[in-house]
């Protein structure tokens, strides 16, 4: 079971690999972006899903590794990979100068501190002028979509193979500690503070990675689009979607949702958001735990599962 | 067999409220070329079709269907996205797929500082919005002394404000403030409060409608009166006069079209009888974004025409060197690949705009200075 | 120096037979207190919770802790594994100064507490709560999850909760999570423990198997703090009996001289039970 | 010091009207623990009938008031009761997510609806001000503040001391406890999400007179929102009330002095020191 | 106090079943309890009596019948069997945690409508747990365990039950406020109030109820006078470890 599990996992992963080269281009940029979703819905999985902490800050990171990137490429004309270590090294530090204070709230109180953070970084951003103030910065063109593609995989896996790591290791264990009752995991002896900040700063890597390619990709970039906090929100939901706190439910979430408003944007165009909108509002409905939950358990309930869904979440 | 023209435009989100001039000048223009006997190369007639994505004012989803216009709807040509942060997002598309993109939505300097070879635009240069106004005030009794100049702070308006800044200093004006505000700001009292403790006479406004809308009834609730005030956009558009109703009177602006028989046009006849057709069929009045659209279309064409083909490349070539009279004015576009057009001024009088000077006379009597708000009928 | 520490923390009305009680203290052989707190006091908003309060537990004592009810016990207890600072007054550990120490080296140092309120991982499974404890608790915990898992099934075993241990912690009923609440502090292997009313609620033969269990606790040489509000549990149990009372102690000593004292009858036993 | 005057004087006027925009968040979040993020929507949508009552009704957009705020109020129960009430048990994102969809479904039909044209309800008297010294005060700014104000104080009578005001809040923390002590939940659940409509409701119709509607103002509306019922704290209405006061005044004073590109800073900041320092928020108990 | 069987019962439960998901937790629960009596109910750990109480209070699905004071209750809601004064003191306490405990009162008299009648009731309950009085404006979730739970019993209180049923009532109490609380039980019984007692300390609640039932893994198995059941050998092995 286990063993045909991981050779299902290995085999979805070549064809993944390989859509550059069977696809169209247009699939071929879809799957960049979807593939960078993904990794942003992962890398929240890690502090949202693991830890509990409802980060609206992820897109902070996003945006630090895309302008780690733009500046480094842009203003000081560094190779790309300069830009992504000089991006990761902003959202690690930013991760922990302000983690440190902004974890020790609890709850919504964390989501909206973390949200506010967004904000204020786009107006930060805003009026600095290496950064290119409002206006944004402009990259070199690199017409390269396989690169980016294969870049994006590769940043998917790794970030999984973290997540994986995660849900099998002792540190894992003691972030779901944390998110299950801090109180009870700190007099447990988990040093609930650099867990947190840990976990915040590894799920700030790996969307700063996902900022800095998706740059260099999209060639432009800006403090409104950086620091989209609608991009923040879009990762929360293909997590939650998909089962949050699972190795494979936020990939499973951000593809499904993808391909979902893919398909609505270019088949009904102008309705798509309606569509978009209503879809995410059934699917809380029904499955409130998640794709990954749907998986699982509805093969032995049938339809039954989500009217069972329903009479156990409803008031 | 149909020559298709691709876009994405903004249809839905925030930036609908312009994005469709585009989606309806489009579709007119191109209803009104297939009237006409379609496109005409190498003696056969050709069937004009247009292939539409709506963007959802998402930069990233329009990069995604330029690409998908041109990879799997296999369109031949491109006409561009309203706003000048999509545009430079989707130039690159047109650029790496060597395809021409003609676009009256982004007017930012930015778009064509980058040496793209397939990027043409026909909105004029943001850096001159405020020439002709700046030109008119030398001319105006009293003489203005002293002037404001506030501006959003996004590419388009950054642009605006850093060609007004000079050309008020040679006008002899005084800049007694000069702000930058956040894009989407709604509150403007403080900024107005200082217009109104430092007595500024003239004030320039480069932002968006939704700003000056809040900007001119925030005006009103605080008595605050310049003898001027312009804006860079909204003025000319009826949905501003409509949304003020009488508050909108006085406010100055520029257009770099006005519906006027003087502009001759292959299609339309001119652009009073465009104007005609696009309120006939779509029940409002067209603006400058309208016009500029529809000039896209013709441009297109007109470059099509003159290649003989429909070959990218070709067009390409036709379109850097084009001259013709459009309903939008004359197009023909500088090395960079954008156009230049002087703008008129205009102002709201009573319930109607009026244009009253061209850049070098009066084309009608300007309501000025402005009266206090209490002094008004 | 024990004296000395009663003679402060204790207000001038300190009744006759309290002495008595603390006079027991001093026939006491000396030896270093595994944990010794130095006139603590705690505050909430004006009341006084815990007043200028000192006491110490010997290794491998049982030391029972009781008063009525808001006299300061949970609270105290809060004060030495870290949940809450104390505003004055200092905790010692193994001789060394834990006063402002961060609850989880506390834990790491061997201080494993349970809750009055219960304090369960709620998603998790009974064996996967009591592992979080064996994974990071005394020392740095253990290395791998699964010998944290094998020693939390014992733990689970040791309380009688092994049958439950697949169940989510949220749905145990109540007694039972007080015994995962055990299990979890044990599977810490702390030296000392600080039991919060693990047996209210339970009939007297599952009390019996707690004051079993906890004993064995004992013998593996751990120290144990046990507040109980079941009377025939802390005589069967403590070696030494202190008493809060508005936050103060007013008594410490042997169970049965403790308990016949007049202030702790008056204030805690009531007429019936004394 | 004239100018100082005026321009603390527009922030407090600000202040009011930011106040109402948070109100009904605040109520919805601090006791069904329900994040609202359609909350900025609801408003644009009260806006819009307050917008239709006035052009297609010519009912002053100070007596539509309550009508705006009775139709959102039924339109509140109905979504509470039908569709919000399904899922208020499950895991907290699941709110979130439920609302974020309600919003953009609501902005979409919107646009719909209404088009994207841009909207202001402008009566007569709109624009009017009155002089008191140097200091100029708008007419409507005054008349929301004073709205403000009393829905505040209201809302804050209510629920501290009414008899329903204080089962909505038991409600909110013990779901179990509520039920045994003779409350319906689903009905006082309903009825206090229609209660945070119906404020909604109302601040969108005193938004609209004094700034331009269209659909797609929401997004930002629920984010200063936030921003405000944070700052006051979410236990207490008064304190929205505090935190409205102190975002108008600090954004007015930003724009003074430092720039108007920094009131969102400024005001983000604040946000975030507050929440660190008083997770609570201002007016806050701490736990 | 002896038991008139002729008498109409004031709750009657027959064949009453209940659980959590597809586990049955209770099943085929029969029981009678009298005008003022005190009934205790016993079982050990898990047996399902705080099931019970839920299903009775309607709180949790059941099937079966409930009769209470001659009224069907089988399909009525929780709040309407707390209107007809069947009210609860449930297990964990469940205050509100973060309202004041004067609050937490008022919400006991949440069904009633008699604003001087609830003052009257208020004063008296504060006369008998000073240390409530004492704390009035205190967030209830912030008391100590002991405290809470004398809230929770002082909020039943306030509702003004003809029934009131009692989990684990000397939980987490010092033996003095124990006897206190036994004292009024017993003393509102006295003005015509039903009391239902779940209690671990067996001694205790057969020393002061008339009767008593003993649960096991979800069924009655035993029931009959409270000094009875103390002299049986049975319940005297299983729960007095003699
Ligand atoms: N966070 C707090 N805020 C205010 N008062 C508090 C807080 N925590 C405890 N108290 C008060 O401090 C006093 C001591 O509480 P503590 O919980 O230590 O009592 P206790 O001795 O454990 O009582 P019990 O036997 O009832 O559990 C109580 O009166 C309680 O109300
Ligand atoms: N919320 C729940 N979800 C699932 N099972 C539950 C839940 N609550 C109780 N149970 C199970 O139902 C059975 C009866 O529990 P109940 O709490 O009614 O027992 P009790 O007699 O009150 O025991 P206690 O002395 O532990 O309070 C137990 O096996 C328990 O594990
Ligand atoms: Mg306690
Ligand atoms: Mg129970």
């Amino acid at each position: 079971m286990k063993a045909r599990y991981a050779a299902l996992v290995v085999v979805a992963g070549l064809l993944l690999a390989a859509v550059p080269w069977l696809g169209s281009d247009v699939l071929t940029q879809f799957g960049i972006s979807a593939l960078l979703l993904a990794v942003l819905a992962q890398g929240w999985n890690i502090i949202g899903g693991y830890t509990g902490y409802a980060s609206f800050g992820n897109s902070v990171f996003y945006g630090l590794g895309s302008y780690g990137v733009g500046i480094a490429m842009v203003q000081w004309q560094q190779p790309f990979a300069v830009g992504l270590a000089f991006g990761v090294l902003m959202a690690v530090v930013f991760a922990v100068v302000l983690g440190l204070p902004v974890l020790r709230l609890r709850g919504h109180y964390f989501a909206i501190a973390t949200l506010a953070l967004a904000q204020v970084m786009i107006a930060i951003v805003s009026n600095i002028g290496l950064a290119g103030r409002n206006i944004g910065l402009v990259l070199p063109p690199l017409n390269n979509d396989p690169l980016f593609y294969e870049l994006s995989l590769g940043l998917l896996a790794l970030t999984t193979l973290c997540v994986f790591w995660l849900a099998h290791s002792r540190f894992g264990f003691g972030l779901i500690a944390i998110r299950e009752n801090e109180e009870g995991a700190a007099v447990m002896g988990v040093n609930t503070t650099l867990y947190k900040v840990m976990a915040f700063a590894l799920s700030g890597v790996f969307s700063a990675l996902a900022g800095g390619i998706h740059a260099y990709w999209i060639t432009f970039l800006d403090p409104e689009s950086a620091f989209d906090i609608s991009l923040n929100v879009k990762m929360i939901i293909m997590a939650v979607l998909g089962g949050s706190g699972t190795v494979l439910g936020p990939i499973v979430g951000a593809f499904t949702l993808s391909a979902l408003s893919e398909v609505l944007a270019s088949e009904i165009t102008s309705l798509a958001s309606l569509f978009f909108g209503l879809v995410i509002v059934v699917a809380v409905v029904f499955m409130p735990r998640g794709l990954a939950d749907v998986l699982r358990r509805s093969r032995k309930a049938g339809w039954r599962y989500f009217i069972e869904n329903i009479r156990a979440h409803r008031l | 067999q149909d020559i298709v023209l691709g876009a994405s435009v903004q249809l839905t989100g925030p930036l609908a409220n312009t994005g469709r001039y585009y989606r309806d000048a489009y579709q007119i223009t191109v209803d009104k070329i297939n009237a006409a006997g379609g496109v005409k190369i190498g003696g056969q007639a050709h069937k004009l079709a247009l292939k539409l994505y709506d963007n959802q004012s998402d930069v990233n989803l329009s990069v995604r269907q330029y690409t998908q216009l041109l990879t799997q709807d296999k369109v031949n040509l491109l006409l561009g996205p309203f706003a000048s942060n999509f545009a430079i997002a989707d130039s690159a598309v047109s650029e790496k797929y060597r395809v021409p993109m003609v676009q009256g939505g982004g007017a930012s300097d930015q778009i064509f500082s980058r040496n793209f070879k397939y990027i043409f635009g026909t909105l004029a240069p943001a850096s001159n919005y405020f020439g002709s106004t700046i030109d008119m005030l030398a001319h105006l009794k009293p003489a203005p002394k002293t002037a404001a100049l506030l501006y959003a702070d996004d590419s388009f308006d950054v642009s605006v404000a850093n060609g007004t800044r000079p050309k008020l200093k040679s006008a002899g004006l005084q800049i007694v403030m000069d702000e930058r505000y956040s894009t989407n700001a709604s509150d403007f009292n403080t900024l107005l409060s200082q217009i109104k403790s430092k007595n500024v006479d003239v004030v320039l406004v480069a932002g968006h409608e939704t700003e000056i809308l809040n900007f001119v009834r925030q005006a009103k609730s605080l008595a605050v009166a310049p003898k001027l005030y312009s804006f860079t956009v909204g003025v000319p558009s009826e949905d501003f006069r409509k949304a003020l109703g009488k508050d909108a009177d006085y406010a100055f602006g520029m257009t770099a079209w006005l519906p006027s028989a003087d502009l001759k046009d292959r299609w339309f006849g001119d652009a009073q009888q465009f104007a005609q057709a696009y309120r006939a069929k779509y029940g409002y009045d067209p603006d400058y974004h309208a016009a500029s659209g529809a000039a896209d279309v013709e441009t297109l064409v007109q470059a099509m025409e003159n290649a003989g083909s429909t070959d990218p490349k070709k067009v390409r070539d036709e379109l850097a060197k084009i001259k013709f009279d459009s309903l939008y004015g004359p197009i023909a576009f500088a090395a960079n690949g954008q156009i230049d057009l002087p703008q008129d001024v205009v102002q709201v009088q009573g319930d109607k705009l009026v244009a009253v000077y061209n850049g070098k006379t009066f084309t009608a009597q300007a309501k000025y200075p402005m009266p206090a708000w209490g002094a008004r009928q | 120096m024990t004296v000395d520490h009663m003679a402060n923390s204790v207000s001038g009305s300190m009744p006759a037979s309290a002495s008595d009680a603390q006079g027991e203290e001093l026939a006491r052989e000396p030896s270093i207190p595994i944990l010794d707190a130095r006139k603590v006091t705690r505050r909430f908003a004006g009341l006084l919770a815990v007043n200028n309060v000192s006491f110490h537990l010997d290794a491998g004592e049982i030391l029972g802790l009781v008063g009525p009810n808001g006299a300061g016990k949970t609270t105290l207890i809060n004060l030495v594994s870290g949940t809450l600072f104390p505003d004055s007054g200092e905790i010692v550990f193994q001789g060394k100064d834990i006063t402002r120490l961060a609850p989880y080296r506390r834990a790491r140092q061997g201080i494993g507490r349970t809750f009055q309120i219960m304090q369960p991982f709620p998603g998790l499974s009974v064996l996967d709560n009591v592992a979080v404890g064996a994974l990071f608790g005394r020392g740095l915990g253990l290395p791998g999850l699964g010998p944290a898992r094998e020693q939390a099934r014992e733990c689970l075993d040791f309380v009688g909760l092994g049958k439950f241990a697949g169940q989510r912690a949220d749905e145990l009923g109540g007694p039972s999570r007080k015994r995962l609440e055990l299990a979890k502090a044990l599977a810490m292997q702390p030296k000392v423990l600080l039991c919060d009313e693990v047996m209210s609620g339970l009939n007297l033969v599952e009390i019996e198997e707690v004051i079993d269990v906890i004993r064995k606790v004992r013998d593996q040489g751990i120290s144990v703090l046990v507040i109980e509000h079941v009377l025939k549990a802390i005589k069967d149990l403590s070696d030494r009996l202190i008493v809060l009372h508005h936050g103060e102690k007013i008594a410490d000593g042997r169970p049965e001289l403790v308990l016949s004292d007049a202030a702790v009858v008056q204030a805690y036993l009531g007429k019936r039970r004394a | 010091m004239d100018l100082l005057i005026q321009v603390l004087v527009n922030g407090i006027l600000l202040g009011g009207l930011y106040a109402v925009m948070a109100l009904g968040l605040a109520l919805v979040w601090g006791v069904l623990n329900i994040v609202n993020l359609a909350h900025g929507a609801f408003i644009m949508l009260g806006a819009y009938i307050s917008w239709h009552l006035y052009v297609y009704a010519s009912i002053d957009p100070f007596l539509g008031l309550p009508i705006t705020a009775i139709l959102m109020f039924a339109l509140g129960y109905a979504l509470q009761r039908g569709l919000l009430n399904l899922v208020v048990r499950a895991p907290m994102f699941n709110t979130l997510l439920l609302t974020f969809g309600l919003e953009v479904v609501l902005t979409y039909l919107a646009q719909l609806a209404f088009s994207a044209d841009y909207r202001t309800i402008n009566p007569a008297y709109a624009g009017n001000s009155f002089q008191l010294g140097a200091l100029t005060i708008p007419v409507v700014r005054l008349a929301a503040f004073a709205v403000a104000l009393g829905l505040t104080i209201g809302m804050w009578l209510f629920l501290l001391h009414t008899r329903l005001g204080r089962a909505i809040r038991a409600t909110a923390q013990n779901l179990v406890a509520a039920r045994l002590y003779g409350v319906e939940p689903r009905h006082l659940y309903a009825l206090t999400f229609g209660l945070g409509l119906a404020l909604a409701g109302a601040a969108g119709g005193l938004y609209g007179t004094v700034s331009q509607i269209n659909p797609y103002i929401g997004a930002s509306l629920t984010a200063k929102s936030f921003a405000i019922s944070i700052i006051g704290g979410l236990d207490n209405p008064l304190g929205v009330l505090v935190g409205g006061l102190f975002l108008g005044i600090v954004e007015s004073l930003t724009a003074l002095y430092i720039g108007p590109t920094f009131s969102d800073v400024a005001s983000f900041s604040i946000l975030i020191l507050v929440l660190i320092v008083r997770p609570s928020g201002l007016l806050g108990k701490t736990a | 106090m002896s038991r008139d069987t002729t008498q109409e019962p004031l709750l009657l439960v027959e064949k009453l079943s209940a659980g959590y998901g597809e586990m049955l937790a209770i099943t085929d629960i029969d029981l009678r309890i009298y005008r003022a009596e005190i009934v205790a109910l016993i079982g050990s750990n898990g047996a399902g009596k705080s099931t019970l109480l839920r299903a009775l209070s309607r709180v949790l699905p059941c099937t079966g019948r409930i009769v209470l004071n001659g009224r069907e209750l089988s399909a009525a809601t929780s709040d309407q069997v707390f209107a007809l004064g069947m009210v609860q003191v449930p297990e964990g306490r469940q205050l509100f945690g973060r309202m004041s405990v004067h609050d937490n009162l008022l919400m006991g008299a949440y069904r009633r409508s008699d604003k001087s009648a609830i003052a009257q009731d208020l004063e008296r309950i504060y006369e008998m747990f000073p240390r409530l009085a004492e704390r009035r404006r205190q967030m209830a979730g912030s008391m100590s365990g002991g405290e809470q739970q004398l809230c929770a019993l002082a909020r039943a209180l306030m509702a003004s039950p003809i029934l009131i049923m009692v989990d684990e009532m000397s939980l987490g109490l010092a033996p003095i406020i124990v006897e206190q609380l036994m004292d009024i039980l017993v003393g509102i019984r006295r003005n015509g109030v039903t009391v239902f007692l779940v209690e671990q300390d067996i001694h205790l609640a057969l020393s002061i109820a008339d009767r008593g039932y003993v649960m096991e893994t979800g069924r009655i198995v035993q029931s009959g006078p409270a000094r009875e059941l103390v002299d049986d050998p049975k319940v005297r092995h299983a729960y007095l470890g003699t």
